[in-house]
């Protein structure tokens, strides 16, 4: 609960690691202060060193409003051709206000799959969720939509 | 013993190219890692912390799962095909454990 | 309301009152005595006062149900047995205003832990909380 | 009235409680009328309340049932924990001790113009007020293959009596190794912690007899009441037993198939040796054949008075209602019950008017010695109900205090039906 992942990891770390299969015990061990609300764009630029565009190319879709935060439904999607020249790589999805701000990182296949995704997530509390898409060319698209819960998810 | 019961929708045949719906979800706890019982101690992490699937061994959509995914992971995606063959439905477990559905699509 | 209030503090039994009670508490007490429970007589004369009183009271309310007290005691009534019996969920007859007021404003601020306690407590002023003290010590009368 | 002497309070007062000794000084008073139709918990607790809070007042109480088995604790005995008989009311208490006449029959037609009702042996009764309770209707149309006639080899087991028996016998028998299936209705409906509490429960009893069956819940929602509780204890209690599928991924039940007990979804067919099938719900058939339930398929209510916002003079209380955030619960009908009986006692005698206190409290039991709780105020806002606070218990509870829980449920399972039923 009082724990929370180091802001100061390289978009290395945040965006791969876990494809190697090593998502980090060491990091849930390590604390930090939650960031400000509503600075999203200072969040992902310390978590991955580079600066995010707000971008409607990316829909998150999440109630506003939910009555617990133990299992609150999101839809992703990108507008992307999907090619080889033109897709999305990966997209992360971040609550900055739960104890661990990662949530899940989606990886899409050019012409093999479709950047669109639902799932269902813990929120701590209420807060901006944020989802930012890394494309082919390395250019890292953000969005981030208020969803308020009644409970806390994440105990 | 517990078995984590996958459960993956997926139509048996697409036409060639056509975009379809894969629904997945595995009953699993999910334990965070943040909770402590009731003497106080840590309860360990154990997520479900990867899922991947592949057509015919080539990877073709995966998600890394953090602690605040929802127990009774339920994730829903969007694959093309061109060829008929082999999808496989992998979980990977904090642990080792490894959870497999296999299913076979035909595309004409 | 506030005066409405000093006046049931001050209010108790008359003598008619009592007579009626006790008529009540004939048939009462029979039951009582039927479900096996190990009762004193003297807890059971206790007993079927209370409910009779509950019962007159709710009546006698009428002419001074700008008190409220009747009503705010029917909610604890869904919970609490107001004819003395008791179990997990601790009788909140015998307890003196003071006591009970204690309590309420205990559960409040979360002193004591209930959080059934606590809903009720947050969802009665002050004064509230008084009246139904109030009105719950005169059933033990 | 104001006047009377004390001496003639006491005596009213010991007619009401004794009717036996004087129902006739009753007689003599010119008095309000009003008729509670329906004898559950809202019922009953209106008769009771408006019977005990102004002795002006002739309650009569229409209720074909001669007692009343509740819905709540019944999962207790589908999981051989307590018999039927224990969690069966009957209404002499409200007759002997309130004075209130009950009449065991139904009320087929009602006169809102002339203010009387038609009992079904024939005679009418004139009214001032009268009170509906008539609980939830079960929506058969929106399950293909499920009907009134399927419930007697497919039960839905969500009034307690025969059904739950039939449920019971069925489980009963039973082979080790087997699959109940359990078909959750959609939002909103009677008790929403109680499928996920059968399920607990009955995992409990397959857990002593039936160790090798398993429970599969179709559900028609995403998410469900208290669902982190009801996860964290079915790990705990009973790991790998019981298995909860969305409609998000089924794609909702399509229709049932009595004769091969299998339901079919949206994307499979499940076949299972028991099957609970707990239907879609709307308001009881009296509330929907009088006029009292709009196109939601519940009874609109004025939120302190419970008056119908459809037929002036005719109140509607618990499951029936659409009472903004006061879900469908027994406690919420004796709550909203207290303040109706309030608020008319109030009307008619002319006193005044105390805005009503609202309030849910639930107690769920994960297995017999692991219970939560949940308390919620409301109050009256914006021409509906609001909730105030909302209080649960935490995943992370001691087991001592899941079991005192579990303790206080009992106790407070039996002041509560003595606050109902006398």
């Amino acid at each position: 609960m009082e724990k929370t992942r180091p802001l100061g990891f390289t978009r290395r770390t945040v965006l791969t690691a876990a494809v190697a299969g090593s998502t980090g015990f060491a990091s849930a061990a390590l604390t930090s202060s939650p960031p400000p609300n509503g600075d999203a764009v200072d969040l992902v630029k310390r978590l991955t060193g580079k600066t995010p565009t707000a971008s409607d190319r990316l829909h998150l879709v999440m109630p506003q409003v939910f009555p617990n935060g133990y299992t609150v439904p999101l839809t992703l999607l990108i507008d992307s051709p999907m090619t080889e020249s033109d897709h999305v790589r990966r997209v992360s999805v971040l609550a900055p206000r739960n104890p661990l701000v990662e949530v899940a990182t989606f990886h899409f296949v050019p012409q093999r799959s479709e950047p669109r995704v639902s799932t269902r997530i813990r929120l701590a509390e209420p807060q901006y969720v944020l989802a930012v898409a890394e494309m082919n060319d390395g250019t890292l698209l953000m969005t981030e939509t208020w969803v308020e819960v009644a409970t806390n998810g994440c105990k | 013993m517990f078995t984590p019961a996958p459960r993956v929708q997926v139509p048996s045949a697409a036409a060639n190219g056509e975009v379809f719906p894969v629904k997945t979800l595995i009953s699993h706890q999910m334990e965070t890692g943040l909770r402590h019982d009731d003497q106080g101690n840590a309860i360990p992490r154990k997520i479900l912390n990867k899922f991947i699937c592949r057509h015919n061994d080539v990877v073709v959509f995966s998600v890394d799962l953090h602690e605040a995914i929802a127990a009774n992971p339920f994730i829903e995606f969007y694959l093309r095909a061109t060829e008929s063959g082999r999808l496989e439905f992998v979980w990977e477990e904090d642990g080792g454990g490894i959870y497999v559905l296999e299913h076979h699509l035909t595309v004409a | 309301m506030a005066a409405a209030s000093m006046c049931w503090s001050t209010t108790s039994l008359s003598l008619n009152d009592v007579v009626v009670i006790r008529a009540m508490s004939k048939g009462i007490g029979d039951r009582k005595f039927r479900d096996g429970a190990g009762l004193s007589m003297r807890k059971m004369i206790a007993v079927s006062i209370a409910v009779g009183s509950f019962i007159l009271l709710a009546d006698r309310s009428q002419a001074a149900n700008r008190d409220g007290g009747t009503q705010l005691a029917a909610m604890c009534a869904s919970c609490h047995r107001l004819d003395g019996g008791d179990g997990g969920i601790p009788t909140i007859l015998g307890m003196g205003p003071e006591m009970l007021t204690r309590a309420m404003l205990a559960y409040r601020s979360r002193e004591r832990p209930s959080h059934i306690m606590r809903a009720i407590a947050l969802s009665l002023s002050d004064e509230e909380i008084a009246t139904v003290a109030r009105y719950l010590a005169t059933l033990n009368k | 009235m104001k006047s009377r002497t004390r001496r003639e309070f006491g005596r009213l007062t010991g007619g009401l409680a004794l009717a036996a000794l004087g129902p006739q000084l009753a007689a003599s008073e010119t008095k309000a009328r009003v008729v509670v139709v329906g004898g559950g918990i809202g019922g009953a607790t209106a008769a009771k309340y408006l019977a005990a809070s102004a002795r002006t007042i002739e309650v009569t109480l229409v209720e074909p049932k001669p007692n009343y088995t509740t819905c709540f604790f019944s999962n207790l005995y589908l999981a051989g924990l307590c018999s039927l008989e224990s969690l069966t009311h009957g209404y002499e208490t409200l007759a002997q001790r309130y004075g209130i006449n009950v009449i065991h029959d139904s009320v087929t037609a009602v006169d809102p113009v002339a203010k009387t009702l038609e009992l079904k042996s024939g005679p009418k009764l004139p009214y001032d007020r009268v009170v509906v309770a008539p609980g939830i209707a079960f929506n058969y149309d929106a399950l293909a293959g499920y009907d009134e006639a399927a419930t007697q080899a497919i039960p839905n087991a969500w009034n307690a009596g025969p059904q739950t028996q039939l449920l019971r016998r069925q489980l009963e028998s039973m082979e080790d190794g087997g699959v109940f299936l359990l078909v959750a209705p959609p939002d909103p409906f009677r008790c929403p912690p109680a499928p996920y509490e059968r399920a607990s429960l009955v995992a409990y009893y397959f857990k002593q007899y039936k160790p090798h069956s398993r429970i599969l819940i179709l559900d028609a929602k995403d998410s469900f009441n208290a669902q982190d509780l009801f996860l964290d204890a079915w790990e705990r209690h009973y790991r790998g037993m019981i298995e909860w599928l969305p409609a998000q991924f089924t794609g909702g039940v399509k229709a049932i198939d009595v004769k091969e007990r299998s339901v079919r979804t949206a994307s499979d067919t499940f076949k299972a040796a028991v099957v609970n099938v707990i239907p879609p719900q709307m308001a009881g058939q009296f509330a929907q054949q009088i006029g009292l339930v709009d196109q939601s398929g519940w009874c609109p209510v004025d939120p302190t008075t419970f008056e119908s916002k459809l037929q002036p003079g005719t109140h509607v209380v618990g499951d029936a209602t659409n009472a903004g955030d006061m879900p469908k619960s027994a406690f919420v009908a004796n709550s909203q019950a207290k303040a109706c009986a309030f608020a008319i006692a109030a009307t008619l005698t002319g006193s005044e008017r105390v805005p009503p206190h609202l309030f849910n409290t639930c107690y769920t039991f994960l297995s017999p010695d692991d219970a939560v709780s949940n308390a919620v105020s409301f109050k009256p806002a914006a021409g509906t109900i609001k909730i105030v606070d909302n209080f649960v218990s935490q995943v992370q509870e001691s087991a001592e205090t899941r079991h005192r829980t579990a303790r206080e449920a009992h106790s407070w399972y039996a002041a509560f039906t003595r606050d109902t039923f006398g």
